[in-house]
């Protein structure tokens, strides 16, 4: 289901409803969880399996790995006497070796599931490009969500594993925060620490809550209606012809889609988070300001970073402390060179999360590319620091305020540039696209009228135009002030209801939905 | 307490480490410097720090982190 | 205290402004709709026929339904002005036969006419046609079940029964190509029929027509013949003479088999059924001058004398009220009359300026 | 192991990224933008009320044709370039629907008629119909075959008429009517969605 349904919109609305007025506070838990059920059954019963069994596993190992924990931290208390410092160590050891073992034992059951609803058709479409007899492809349910749900668990089971979270006892609960079916459309990944907090014992009614809640619902809408639905048209018809529209259109094609992709992402975390603050739920932050980074890293640090730090705490940090990396860190160091060896480890996981990243974004050879240049670039980014750092010292650019603007723009520059693999979604034609903005000289073609017949009115680009620079000067607002508007907004609250009233009667009228635009689907729908 | 101060100076000459409480919190040190200081001090404190002990709070000060070796080392 | 104090008026400043805010949107939303909503006041104005109807005082003892080969075909002045017929054309562009069926039910919520003539051209048509038709025919009827049943069986495949409850949300888009009109029209319109009759008073002699195209299968659909079915039963309940008529044009072809299945029908429910094409000639119609676009259509002439024929049918056969003879709706009659002959003028003396009707029809569309 | 596993990876990754890069020129255009998931088709149009679902100017590939002097008839195609390739002097009627929607065109030819029908503005095919028996169909079918030579050359998977059968491939089918056992009359008629 579509954030921009109408059946969605009513299905929320109806639920916020029953959730205040006709539901005990106490109770308020176990509507969601019928509420997400419900969500998950009308997109198709199916998916409640597969949610399901994902739920139980991580739950069941869970209890297992904590009882089992207890036991032996309760049978080393009683009989501390008879261990020595040596049998103690050795003891606690078998207790880590066991709850691993049945924490891998979880991972792969979940992350199978993953694997094989997600990735089959893809392997067997990777081996058909050398095999004589191509495989046929086999019809495997996605059901939607799953990434975002599988990677939950995933946290969860090895959170528990590491003794930093209690076990939820309440199968119920624990498939509410798997199945919490605002995120379950676009994300956020929401850690169990984080989500639990409130998640069953929501916030009461308060009135604030419900006013951010519902003007960030209305922001998102916002964005995603009248900018990343109206884009969207134009982007189909430009990658659609590669051939007709190279050059000075490729820029095009990066331009729209960065507008595109933030406003259609943005705004479904917007929904997502806004939702959950309505029912006084907290959900993690998804992004931060991410076209304002100076560099690389900064940008994944704001872009879509639940996703990033899932990956560096489960991936980048386990795979680099690893005894075998620490090994091999050693041994390069002493081999290699302090310079190379410092380097080995970090390369090898860095590696292996961009790799994960663009295997995760989809089941597609130009996303496994995408993360690699991902790689690539911060890689070399890190590399070029010391000449950076020459340079600056040299020329004491840095303290210009225009500096900055420069860093923000390369980084910007940078990222949509590689975002090109998600628009032409082939690897060879993104290179040769690219290229093309270099050796095919067209930019006159821009000014001739060209770009009306994309799809888009110049009307059409107005409204696109005066909508992204709102946009950004909310967030501009947000990058000066440090604070959300929001809070400006409520104190004065008249204005707050004036802005709200605005937000939505201009995103009906000028929303690209019904009729005449079909709406488009949410970009994470199916990760 | 002064070795592991020397080997977070490495990484950030500029920074006063004896003082700064918001290393994290303030992005001075990155994923890449947490990885680099686990490996320097597993090479000269022989101490093995785990995944899970990679949070915010062990590594926001110079102190937090020596606290955490500390701990690690008893073990 | 002073904070406490704050802290009341904040009480009471939240909800006011709330409430206000729900009213502001609500409001703003309600003239949105009526400025966005296609107004059809000029060249395609056959989205505004259904809806005038419910403006009309008048009482009236003949209804006629059907497509353009009524409202262009038939002039309700002229069954006035020569027979005292008070009589309405509930006709659109391409109504189809269920369409047909739920106006004459929302009729009778206001009226209960002596008799209805439908003209059976749509019944060739099964299913729902296009959107557009669609939406000129629904979007003035007034609410009622028979309007959402008439939605029910009306829409195709792409369209939404929430778009007709909130039209805003289907003609949103038109804010970029909004005109003077638009902004005119917003709260009320200009008539565009005179009791459901749209005039034209140019002239285009009867073209030859190509050949029919042979058919697979003459058999009219059942869907429409089921709703002609209801019709039928529903006049007989309200006690009304539900007359058929073909109208006297040729084209789009009306075939022989199709005639026969709606004489078959007719006899069956023991109802008149006149096919007006054989009786041309005693209507007295000259198609070199009757028509005003090479045949499909009458023009006023055509109408007149259609509606003479016609007029002098209904009075012959049934006991209708002359209401020439009653002050309070003769009254309201001469007031369409004066509208009536003031439009003939106004298109006689475009077509002697210019030669062609330049306020009306084809070359009144603008873009 | 670790290290290991990785090389290996790293390798078998390179060695793919390769092998889909050299076929990537064979998977033809990019489809969909957002995401994994396949965008609806977008129309485009604003719409006032007067918009028509598809009107698709491209025939499938499998609908049937007819070809007329060497000309390539397809429903749905534009019209246009077809009937300025014909040309000759058709006689040509048009008829406008109610309410200025569009206009239907027949042009009559010796042999066959063809209509069209407009949708935004542009003329497309909607029908063609066989007059005489100088003409035949692709499959050797012409006025005067039997139903028998019909069914051999079509099938029996047709939709049935009172007077004729109905063989619907693509957005098009063709219909034969029939009278005694011989074809009297052949259409080509567009299916407009």
């Amino acid at each position: 289901m579509l954030f921009t349904s109408l059946p969605f919109i009513v299905f929320v609305a109806a639920l916020i409803l029953v959730y205040y007025a006709f539901t005990p506070y106490k109770e308020r838990w176990a509507l969601l969880l019928m509420a997400s059920l419900a969500f998950y059954f009308f997109a198709d019963p199916r998916y409640l399996i597969f949610i399901g069994v994902t739920a139980l596993t991580a739950y069941v190992f869970a209890i297992i790995t904590e009882d089992y924990n207890a036991k032996r931290k309760a049978y080393l208390k009683a009989n501390k006497e008879s261990f020595d410092t040596d049998s103690k160590k050795k003891y606690k050891n078998t207790t880590a070796r066991v709850t691993k073992l049945l924490m891998l034992l979880a991972l792969l059951i979940n992350l199978g599931i993953l694997a094989v609803t997600k990735y089959t058709n893809f392997v067997i479409d990777t081996m058909n490009s050398w095999r004589t007899e191509p495989l046929s492809f086999v019809n495997i349910i996605v059901p939607m969500g799953i990434s975002f749900y599988t990677f939950q668990t995933v946290s969860y089971s090895i959170d528990i594993c590491r003794g930093t979270i209690k076990a939820q006892r309440n199968f119920l609960k624990f498939l509410l925060f798997v199945s919490f079916f605002p995120q379950l459309v676009q994300g956020p990944i929401s850690r169990y620490e984080d989500l639990s907090q409130t998640l069953y014992e929501p916030k009461k009614f308060e009135f604030q809550n419900v006013s951010y809640g519902f003007m960030r619902i209305l922001w998102g809408y916002f964005k995603k209606l009248v900018v990343a639905d109206r884009l969207v048209i134009a982007l189909k018809t430009l990658t659609e012809s590669p051939d007709e529209y190279k050059g000075a259109y490729v820029f095009v094609v990066m331009m729209l889609y960065a507008a595109q992709l933030y406003c259609d992402f943005t705004g479904g975390i917007d929904i997502t988070i806004g939702i959950a603050q309505m029912l006084g739920i907290t959900v993690k932050e998804n992004f931060n300001l991410p076209y304002f980074s100076k560099n690389i890293k900064e940008y994944w640090n704001r872009w879509h970073i639940t996703m990033g730090t899932w990956f560096t705490d489960y991936i980048f940090y386990p795979l680099s402390v690893s005894p075998t990396m620490l090994k091999l860190s050693k041994w390069s160091r002493q081999h290699l060179g302090n310079a190379v060896g410092k380097r080995v480890t970090v390369y090898i996981s860095c590696f292996a999360v961009w790799l994960a990243t663009g295997i995760w974004h989809g089941a597609a050879w130009h996303f496994v590319v995408w993360g690699l240049m991902n790689f690539v670039v911060i890689m070399a980014s890190q590399e070029l620091e010391p000449v950076y750092a020459k340079f600056h010292g040299k020329f004491h650019l840095k303290e210009k305020k225009g500096y900055a603007i420069f860093e923000i723009a390369r980084t910007f520059l940078l990222m949509s540039s590689l975002k090109l693999f998600d628009c032409y979604r082939d690897v060879g034609l993104t290179f040769k696209m690219f290229g093309s903005m270099f050796y095919t000289f067209n930019i006159g073609k821009l000014f001739n009228g060209s770009l009306l017949e994309l799809g888009l009115t110049s009307a059409d680009y107005e409204v696109a135009a005066i909508a992204i620079v709102f946009i950004f000067l909310v967030s501009l607002y947000k990058a000066l002030i440090g604070e959300d508007i929001r809070v400006f907004l409520y104190q004065k609250y008249p204005l707050f209801v004036l802005v709200c009233v605005v937000l939505l009667v201009s995103t009906l009228v000028f929303g690209a939905y019904g009729a005449g635009f079909d709406a488009s689907q949410f970009i994470y729908n199916q990760f | 307490m002064d070795e592991l101060i020397e080997i977070l100076k490495d990484l950030h000459s500029d920074v006063d480490f004896d003082t700064c409480t918001t290393l994290i919190d303030d992005k001075i040190l990155d994923s890449f410097d947490i990885v680099s200081i686990v490996s320097e001090v597993n090479d000269r404190f022989d101490v093995a720090i785990p995944a899970k002990e990679l949070v915010p709070e062990n590594f926001n000060s110079a102190k937090a982190l020596w606290d955490l070796i500390s701990r690690l080392e008893e073990d | 205290m002073k904070s406490m104090k704050e802290l009341n008026k904040r009480d009471v400043l939240l909800p006011l402004c709330t409430i206000a805010g729900i009213a502001l949107t609500v409001v703003s939303l309600w003239y949105l709709q009526r400025l966005l909503v296609p107004k059809y006041q000029r060249g395609v104005v056959e989205g505004s026929m259904i809806e005038e109807y419910y403006d009309d005082e008048k009482p009236h003892e003949v209804i006629f339904l059907g497509d353009c080969e009524v409202y262009e075909n038939i002039s309700t002045v002229a069954l006035y002005r020569d027979y005292g017929i008070s009589s309405y054309i509930r006709g659109s562009a391409q109504q189809l036969t269920w369409q047909s069926y739920y106006l004459l039910e929302d009729t009778l919520r206001y009226e209960t006419p002596e008799v209805v003539v439908f003209n059976v051209l749509a019944l060739k048509y099964g299913e729902p046609q296009s959107e557009s038709y669609n939406r000129m025919t629904l979007d003035g009827m007034e609410w009622s079940m028979s309007k959402w049943n008439a939605i029910e069986a009306s829409m195709t495949e792409d369209e939404n029964m929430i778009d007709y409850i909130f039209p805003f949300l289907r003609y949103h888009s038109r804010w970029s190509e909004l005109t003077a009109a638009d902004y005119e029209h917003v709260m009320d319109k200009d008539p565009v029929t005179i009791n459901g009759y749209y005039m034209r008073t140019d002239i285009m002699p009867e073209a030859v027509f190509p050949d029919p195209t042979p058919l697979v299968d003459y058999t009219l659909p059942e869907t429409s013949m089921e709703y002609l079915e209801r019709m039928a039963e529903l006049c007989e309940q309200n006690g009304i003479e539900l007359i058929l008529i073909k109208a006297p044009t040729l084209y789009p072809y009306w075939y022989e088999q199709w005639d026969d299945q709606v004489r078959d029908f007719a006899d069956a429910h023991n109802l008149t059924y006149i096919n007006y094409i054989y009786l041309r000639d005693q209507i007295g119609l000259d198609m070199t001058v009757d028509t005003y676009d090479a045949g499909l259509h009458l023009n006023l002439t055509g109408a007149e004398k259609f509606a003479d024929f016609i007029g002098q049918y209904l009075t012959d056969s049934f006991d209708l009220t002359d209401y020439r003879e009653v002050p309070e709706v003769a009254r309201l009659w001469e007031d369409d009359i004066l509208f009536y002959d003031q439009l003939r003028d106004a298109q006689n003396a475009e077509l002697a300026q210019y030669g062609e009707l330049r306020s009306w029809g084809a070359n009144a569309i603008e873009s | 192991m670790n290290k290991k596993f990785l090389s290996v990876m790293m390798a078998s990754v390179m060695a793919l990224s390769v092998v889909a890069c050299s076929g990537g020129d064979e998977d033809t255009a990019p489809v969909v933008l957002s995401g994994g998931q396949a965008a609806e088709s977008v129309s485009v149009e604003g719409g006032n009320g007067a918009q028509y679902p598809g009107g698709s100017a491209e025939a499938s590939s499998d609908a049937y044709v007819f070809t007329y002097n060497g000309i390539v008839i397809e429903m749905n195609a534009q019209a246009d370039e077809i009937i300025a390739a014909l040309g000759g002097d058709p006689s040509y009627f048009e008829a406008p629907s109610c309410a200025y929607e569009g206009m239907d065109k027949v042009y009559t030819y010796n042999s066959i008629v063809v209509r069209s029908y407009t949708r935004d503005g542009v003329d497309y095919i909607a029908a063609v119909e066989l007059k005489d028996d100088t003409v035949a169909t692709a499959e050797g079918i012409r006025i005067g075959s039997t139903e028998e030579e019909v069914r051999a050359a079509y099938g029996e998977d047709g939709t049935e008429g009172a007077s004729g059968i109905e063989y619907t491939r693509g957005d098009s089918f063709i219909s034969f009517i029939f009278e005694d056992g011989k074809v009297v009359a052949i259409t080509y008629t567009a299916i407009v969605g």
